[in-house]
């Protein structure tokens, strides 16, 4: 399985790297990306400047595993790729890619909507929200 | 021994990463009591993950020697 | 108004240039992307090479600034880009780029479906399917 | 004169993208019975919009000089 853990931001050139792969692939009529940008929130007055992701690599690997199975088998899509960062990562930067791909558009948008919500809820991956002040609160998913 | 994985908040409380411990005659429900009890991790939301899999915080399973249990925090991905 | 319209494929390094740009915008947490990409269709035995797109301009910009103010009362977005290709767009390449972000996820997943299809629906757009042997017919979206 | 604007399949049927048209007396619905008569679009599913918005195929708005009239085939973007 391939590693979707990347150290450091998401690049738009790693995106559009990977749009660009999808190019030979002409059975794709749509795809759809969803990105997770860090939001510099304002928490009891303090700004986010950062956070810092780790994950326990080994079971998200396998529970990602198991969600891209779930999903080829409850959407008709042609592809499926989830990368996410871990390390610390500044605001506006992206830390989250998700790229599914169909044969037509009707196919992607419940797919995106399925696979970031139980990314956030089944991955275990940790978020250290690091204020301008260097102190910091740990982030829990909704 | 089994080996004890902390992550994120948890991993704070502990001061550390990765341990080790004795489970002769331990279950998930007291290992986890016990760890509670030293690191003081009530504040924290704990999910426990038995060789990689989610089981039950006050689970009955036996640990066994080469078992990873990991202390997990709220999720955060995404 | 900026314009929509882009003579020739909409390039992976034009979107990762749109996503780059999103990057000081740090009240954003999510980004939605819809790309439409053109499918070698086969249509009773003859395959599609390419589909040549033409618009109504002057009505399509003014159908769209209309599209605009409508998701933006709808739907709680910071951001909306749309760019559709004019001209001869090969298969495999992709002709339709639109882009919402927003502070939170769930606000980008309606939106986004919501906006393909009334473009779809909408925008004076028209596409002569050019099949491989030269020969073509028109595309008419369902 | 009013100005006509053909697109698409209707263009290829036309053979051209743009012509004049006479519009003393002429409503919509003349126009393009007149043109569908003139150019066989029988095929073709027409939508017509009169100054860049859709009008009813039947409608008995008047045309007046200066207005521009576009015969559209099905859309096909996205």
């Amino acid at each position: 399985m391939k590693n979707v853990f990347i150290k450091g931001p998401i690049t738009p050139e790693f995106i559009s790297n990977s749009i660009a792969k999808h190019q030979t692939k002409k059975e794709i009529g749509a795809h759809n990306i969803f990105l997770g940008q860090v939001r510099a929130d304002v928490i009891k007055n303090k700004k986010v400047a950062a956070i810092n992701f780790t994950a326990y690599e080994d079971m998200a690997n396998e529970v990602l595993e198991n969600i891209r199975e779930k999903a080829f088998k409850t959407f008709n899509l042609t592809c499926m790729h989830v990368y996410h960062s871990l390390g610390e990562i500044k605001t506006g930067e992206i830390c989250f890619f998700l790229f599914v791909s169909a044969k037509h558009s009707k196919e992607v948008y419940a797919a995106t909507e399925y696979l970031v919500n139980i990314v956030k809820k089944k991955v275990p991956l940790f978020g250290k929200e690091i204020f301008e002040d260097q102190t910091h609160q740990w982030k829990v998913n909704n | 021994m089994a080996i004890l994985k902390y992550y994120g908040a948890i991993a704070e409380a502990t001061n550390c990463f990765e341990e080790q411990i004795s489970v002769t005659n331990l279950n998930v429900a007291d290992c986890v009591a016990l760890l509670n009890k030293k690191y003081n991790l009530n504040q924290i939301q704990v999910h426990v993950a038995l060789n990689k899999n989610l089981v039950e915080i006050d689970s009955a399973i036996k640990l066994k020697d080469s078992d990873e249990i990991a202390l997990l925090p709220p999720f955060a991905g995404g």
